[in-house]
């Protein structure tokens, strides 16, 4: 008996690197941790270089350079301004409506404090991602007119009064994550607030010269293709990352996060073969992408037949959203921003209400009420809908009177690559 | 001695090549373009978005010939670039003052 | 004393999330369950853009969008069929040929399920994404000439007769598992599965127009390479993947591929320096993937003696297999897909009977038999050979019937990416 | 009582997985595997293809494939010579001044075999990525217009001398290291090494043809971006990776690693803008890069105040440094090599004597001495910069004797793609 | 007939297709080309290195008209492509001696 | 006033333009192309497989001169042009009605 537990206390003493303590008492977890520092590598991965490349194969030639000079320098904005004071104001406690600046510098935090079952710092690592992703994604509303000063501008002040905020209410403590609202990866912190700004702000900035007309192809399908597959990928760490954890929930929300995204390709490319006749590849991949965004707030709670039913509802509903956008609205939200990522996003908080439940193979418990939640998820919808509209038109007010939206015609007509950035992106001799 | 320039369909470049061998043209010198003519261009559509393709790529040939080859060398790239569809493109012939191989320095006929 | 105990278990009740329990008592281990995550993402991104740009490169530019569909296309199409009942054929208990539909729609797995130290459905999604890349690898032996319906028909009814039962068979429980067949990760189930029926469907299409004599060069060089390079790091998910655990074998798996690959582009560098005068970049990344291919199968036997031994020999036939499916079988065989991985694929999994022994730094025990070992991988590889090729001839014949297999005269002329995708590759104004 | 221990004792046994126990009593940690394994692949995939297209798309289109050869060349000989014998002579005991053989071929390691909390094999992989990616740094010197004989030969030599020793100085055991050094992740051994080699090297060469005034542009701006993209993700896996554990310590590094990168792009951007009148992309990534080189050493000592100081500090002083090795120095380093990465990483090894105190949020303990560190940290400049040095002028000796250095002006001219390894980079028709 | 040969800034081809297209020219060849001329280029700058762009990115368009409509096509390119600014460009006017329509074998004005 | 049209060797592009700038020649059209002639072309292998590249790189010049300058314009591109290896070449020389500059619509010797 003594030998055994002496055994005991030696293998665990073994085992303690695995289950190092924190000062305050709680653990972390390697493996956890090994997972989520991946999952930060792969959501970066997403914006540098996936999403630059998703989106610089849709622009002109003369512009794709300016796209990825977007996305680098929103990255980095993003990234300081979320260690200087974004996270505090995002996951200090505060008060429902915004954390404080109790953690900026992230004071008070060091390689021991733990959240949840892996370092905090880690978890400052991770959301911060979330916080490059998502301005880079209005990246998409803009693209090929808006001028450099206002891109920044637009973002730094996008963060403070749209991204923390909302992340604080629905992720931080807030009064939607009292409420229970269900967004595990960001369906309204990411995909809702960057659709609606992305549509306001393509609304004020007028649609590019020779909209709808005479504008030029995707400069390079391939490079759609090829961003959309970083994507992909990269979405595992958001969804499946967003658990927090390596277990078997992590494991169910990549596998509902890849079953919509196929579905949803499928669907596009269908629909489009179809109505016109061929299916072509940038069709299918901004399919893929619908079904991601969709899936992303319920990649919790919904099983795979969710998921089907969820990559379905994305190919089919985003797929007509694009027309509607650009020709009912004549808004040229350029890159689809709103149609894609926008009602993705809002569509996929509002099926979760019903997905979870049991029926469909989700995990709710017996006591969930998809009615009762529904509710819930469409209140988070409205308030995230209007805060984020009404502070968007705060800002591009803002800045048409600080640096002024939109770049003189003669810059748009000789491309941003030269006019914002002097360089030229193929120069082959 | 005559310019003959030949406007063509991109895949029959090959075949306009052979054309022009057989009939011991062997010097040309080609060049990618975009053609506009008779031959309608096409759409192509892009998340619902209609974007017309005006332009179609064309090959351009050139190659200047002694003026007693002009017929037999336009004949061989009606022959080699000829598919009998729309698009197939033109020849136009045009007067040379002169010609210089640059590195030789010989003139005209013996530059060609 | 008792106060060591209580602390033991307060410790060991911190150290529990780390070590969750099933429902039916076996142990999820954040660590293992963190890496093969990780594999998932890694072996989807081989695909998705990995060996599509592997691919994409070496076509012409009129055809490159469509080698990025095919891909896309299939890696949506697999996924959704493995949800929907392949996993099941391959996996649940079946008979010794193949499985049944107790698993169909992942029926009775739940976040809670366990396969070995990870969750089930972590299972499932790593093996979906080898049921993704296999049959994306034949992708290379019909390009710039099947008809697109054609492809989809095909990989449909390939993974159903090929696949899933192969899988069934050498890790799935059935016969060849029982015999003892060594294939760690896919030598017979992915690469001579692909390779056989890549080099049936190529004779069945006949060669592209210009074969061999006008053909155009690989349109983009770089491009393969960095499609290998992608395939390179993702084989260490394949490979190190396929322990199942984050452990000293894992390490071992990436060590040994990595050092095959290494070995085999230099042997294929080398040869054709001394063959053609220089030493080409599509060529050294070729011979990676050859050296990658081979070491598959044996990738949890051998050592590093071993891996030398295979690399080279990978890097040396099928270096000359290129040629001869070319030129002798004057097969069109268009990206090498038989003499690169199916070739490499039955070599590793002849040579692993050898190299897993103890004298050459292999893993094998004391009573380890080489030419035991070799007859059954013998067996395992006529078998696989003969399945996949008749499965493949019946496939091909009801494509033909129902499809047709390939475009016409004129749409090949053209370009696929125009005649059956309607967008063209490149348009730098 | 009893029944407790028997639920303790099963736990333990179910979780012995997570805590397998080495033949010579230690532990393998599978968190901090699965991490580690991540890393390996990440550092794998900042070489290939992360660098090879950061260089590639600097240089004219008629070299492009020549960098991407040299990338995949060297990879694969410092893989061999890794395994060969390398990793002994860094990594085993020997004396102060390098290994000796006893663990050439990997002797006497296997799976069991322990390197703190990982398998020893995982060890020799994740410290091959380095060899690999550090010879491969210096491509940038000599891009353009060395013979491929000669890269080859010079990196063989290179990794001997210059690689081997000073890894076994700092890093195994050798007399730097127990001088107490800091540099966590390779400031000296990686950055300082190539930087100053690479700026001996391009001095050999000469400069290319049409130096200065008559060079071309970068021939693609936007794979430069990709590149370095890829490189800043790498960056997780090298730095964090570093800490060869997935604890709080990995994550501060992560974090740490990040805010350098992100503050050193935006000082070079912000420099260039008021420099030049524009904010370019190649500049900011190149910003991007210095801020990673020069994080590098301090990432395991420095909080995010330090980070923040290094960044600035590299984006301004390699922002310049570029300016005065080709202006005033005259020297074509042409991808500034020494002044990104030779300076940066010797900025960086500086800078942590300061920044780890725990004044600036470093986690050096109370008695430490910034001055008597910097001591330390300068002795370890000088040696590894006059090693380096010395080593590298013999070396290039030896290569003008037995290869010759450079292509001739006809080869230069035709460009190294066509005339060395007889491919074209873009064939688009 | 006279082979037109205008060379323009890029983004004007649009404007003059459109001008051509309204006096029934409807054919014509498309070439990108990089022209050198009073107009400066530009210098680009990457990392603190100077590259001067010495050639600007032109448009060649030629057309091959009847002679009593060069005046007017010369007129209608002018008007299409026109900024005012240096650097718009110039069209010649080049003899040619005869035409092919390669799918029909028409001739001369027949084939234009 | 004559349209001089050399082919060169891409790599020249910068001495001929050197060069005719020296005599007072400033403005010149370039198009990049392909060309075939008596220098051969090259075979490139990949995997084995012999693939024949008949068409080399080459660099077409197109500068609008007055007749008395034609000489010395041609004698400048040779010289900046030639290595006296094969594949230099050729300059051809057409005749051309008439220049128009499009931003002032100055005529002829004016315009160019
Ligand atoms: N008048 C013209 N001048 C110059 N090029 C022309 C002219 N007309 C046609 N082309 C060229 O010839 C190509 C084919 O002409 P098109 O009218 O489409 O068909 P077809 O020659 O069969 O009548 C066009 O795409 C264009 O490149
Ligand atoms: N003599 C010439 N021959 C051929 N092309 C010319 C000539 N002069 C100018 N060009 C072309 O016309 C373009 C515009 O000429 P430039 O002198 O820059 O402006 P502008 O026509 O307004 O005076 C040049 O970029 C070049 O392509
Ligand atoms: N008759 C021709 N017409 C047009 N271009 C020609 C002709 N002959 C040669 N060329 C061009 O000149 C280039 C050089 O010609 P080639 O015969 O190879 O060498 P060289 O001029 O030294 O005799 C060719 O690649 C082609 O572009």
């Amino acid at each position: 008996m003594f030998t055994k537990l002496t055994k005991i206390t030696i293998l665990f003493i073994l085992a303690l690197p695995a289950v190092l303590l924190a000062s305050d008492g709680s653990a972390i977890n390697s493996g956890d941790t090994a997972w989520i520092i991946t999952a930060t590598a792969l959501v970066l991965f997403m914006t540098l270089p996936g999403l630059a490349l998703f989106y610089g194969g849709l622009v002109r030639s003369k512009n794709y350079l300016s796209v990825l000079m977007h996305n680098v320098a929103i990255a980095c904005m993003a990234s300081v301004l979320w260690v200087v004071c974004l996270y505090s104001l995002a996951f200090s406690e505060g008060s429902a409506w915004v954390g404080d600046f109790s953690k900026a510098f992230l004071a008070g935090i060091n390689q021991d404090s733990v959240s949840g079952s892996i370092p905090e710092l880690l978890f400052v690592g991770f959301q911060m991602t979330f916080a490059i992703i998502t301005p880079a994604l209005i990246i998409g509303a803009f693209v090929e007119r808006m001028k450099f000063t206002a891109v920044l501008l637009f973002t730094g002040l996008w963060l403070f009064l749209v991204y923390a905020p909302v992340t604080h209410w629905v992720w931080g403590g807030g009064w939607l994550s009292k409420m229970g609202v269900i967004d595990f990866a960001g369906g309204l912190v990411v995909h809702a607030t960057a659709g609606i700004s992305a549509l306001l702000l393509a609304k004020a900035l007028q649609p590019r010269n020779g909209f709808p007309d005479r504008l030029s192809v995707p400069h390079q399908p391939g490079m759609v293709m090829v961003g959309a597959s970083m994507l992909w990928v990269g979405w595992f760490g958001f969804n499946a990352g967003s658990q927090l954890a390596a277990d078997g929930q992590a494991a169910m929300s990549l596998l509902v996060t890849h079953i919509s995204a196929s579905v949803a390709s499928l669907t596009w490319m269908f629909i489009e073969w179809k109505k016109n006749g061929k299916p072509g590849l940038v069709g299918i991949v901004t399919g893929t992408i619908a079904g991601l965004a969709t899936i992303t707030p319920a990649s919790g709670s919904v099983g795979p037949i969710g998921a089907i039913i969820i990559g379905f509802s994305a190919g089919f509903i985003c797929f007509y959203m694009c027309g509607i956008v650009k020709g009912a609205l004549k808004i040229d939200d350029s890159l689809d921003v709103f149609a894609v990522h926008g009602v993705g996003g809002i569509l996929g908080t509002l099926l979760v209400a019903f997905l979870a439940a049991a029926q469909f193979g989700g995990n709710a418990g017996a006591d969930f009420s998809a009615l009762a939640q529904l509710k819930v998820q469409a209140i988070g919808v409205v308030a995230v809908v209007v805060w984020s509209g009404i502070a968007t038109l705060i800002i591009i007010a803002i800045c048409k009177a600080l640096t002024g939206l939109r770049v003189s015609e003669e810059e748009e007509t000789i491309g941003l690559d030269e006019s914002e950035h002097g360089e030229n992106a193929y120069n082959l001799d | 001695m005559k310019l003959i320039k030949a406007i063509i369909k991109p895949f029959k470049l090959e075949d306009v090549k052979a054309a022009l061998e057989e009939i011991g043209v062997s010097g040309m010198t080609v060049i990618e373009a975009k053609g506009y003519g008779r031959q309608k261009g096409h759409t192509e559509i892009y998340r619902g978005s209609e974007y017309t393709i005006d332009f179609l790529p064309k090959t351009v040939i050139e190659t200047v010939v002694e003026d007693d080859i002009v017929a037999k060398a336009t004949e061989a790239i009606v022959n080699g670039a000829k598919t009998g569809k729309i698009g197939d493109g033109k020849i136009f012939v045009l007067p040379v003052d002169s010609a210089i191989r640059i590195r030789t320095q010989e003139k005209d006929s013996e530059a060609i």
